[in-house]
């Protein structure tokens, strides 16, 4: 089910828990999959120098960053078998305790579910774009790098 | 050679703007990097050509879209 | 935060979407979360030899089945740095497309997570003794058993 | 030796019943998967006492909580 058009993964803000519930509720037809794995990476409230991080301001080149996505999604279809898989990022401001990524992974097996996710978040945070600005408490800020 | 460049983060953050056309002595990446990397100073970067990441020894054209990209913080 | 009490694992029919939310919505509280992982088994429509499967009917020898189950909790808990983690089952009639099992684990970094997700879905499938009753369209039915 | 034994998926289908207690003629794990072998045909099994899956070596006390396992189905 590869998909050739190139997708919007951007969100302006967090990730709500109610898209997450939508996005698991629209597979319940497909009742070839037998195995989903998600992923979501949340701001963490970082002490950095004894300033604690608030939020994270995410900006992206938005439009190489959608391609990019684009040939990870396109790379994992190849590598894993599955049925679907779904990829969204928030840009602009997301609080600590916030959903910033969200990875979404089915297959008929759960081997094929959870390699694929993992394969995507390593590529996502190696490949991908996108620029965060951790901001502290007293409004200063410092720009994060990922691991 | 006319270039539009991109900047990201903190490199536009550090530059005050997030573009600018420039026409720039340079035919390679590897001398666009040498010729930003002062500008920059320890901030490590990536650059893109219309919008493929690109390689010290790719040749620039005329026109191209450069984007100058920080550390990636995707996630 | 290991829990020593043995918890009820156990939900009556399928994991609703809306339970996975409000489970996901429960963590953005806690802000030394970096990364969550949520593996969900969904019942698939096999057909086999010509006979769609359209439910499992599960069930458990639910007290060991608990017991079994916070130990494979206390385990993860001892290999990971996890902040979280949480585990549901279905008992009772599942039908295709709905989900009957639910693994939430949660961490400050991803690598955690993840691992932690996929050793407890392992561990689940080997050791836990629930059963399964795959039933088809025209009532008839046959007995799960786990790869 | 009186054990409370358990049933369950398609054991418990098979011998018609989830529950009963028996006087049996066995004292160890090896004995009572050797006296339900017959029963049971082809269905593999294993054995929980009290709650906990058993090896074959392990010894039987009296009034102990058996189980009869089929293979399992989780997730």
């Amino acid at each position: 089910m590869a998909d050739k058009k190139v997708k919007n993964v951007f969100v302006e803000g967090p990730i709500t828990p109610e898209k997450i519930a939508n996005s698991i509720a629209h597979h319940q037809v497909k009742t070839n999959i037998g195995a989903h794995d998600i992923f979501l990476g949340q701001v963490r409230a970082d002490v950095i120098e004894g300033k604690t991080v608030q939020a994270i301001d995410y900006s992206a080149y938005e439009e190489m960053a959608n391609k990019v996505f684009h040939e990870i999604r396109e790379s994992a279809f190849d590598k894993f078998d599955l049925t679907c898989m779904h990829i969204y990022h928030s840009k602009g401001l997301v609080k600590t305790g916030e959903i910033c990524l969200f990875v979404f992974t089915s297959s008929a097996h759960r081997k094929e579910a959870m390699e694929a996710c993992r394969y995507l978040v390593e590529e996502i945070k190696a490949k991908v774009p996108i620029f965060g600005k951790e901001v502290f408490e007293d409004a200063s800020f410092q720009w994060k790098v990922n691991q | 050679m006319i270039l539009k460049l991109n900047y990201f983060g903190q490199i536009a953050q550090m530059l005050h703007k997030e573009e600018e056309v420039l026409d720039l002595p340079v035919t390679t990446i590897r001398e666009l990097k040498s010729y930003y990397a002062e500008k920059l100073q320890t901030i490590p970067f990536s650059v893109a050509v219309n919008q493929q990441l690109a390689g010290e020894t790719d040749q620039l054209n005329e026109n191209d879209e450069v984007a100058l990209l920080p550390p990636f913080a995707g996630g």
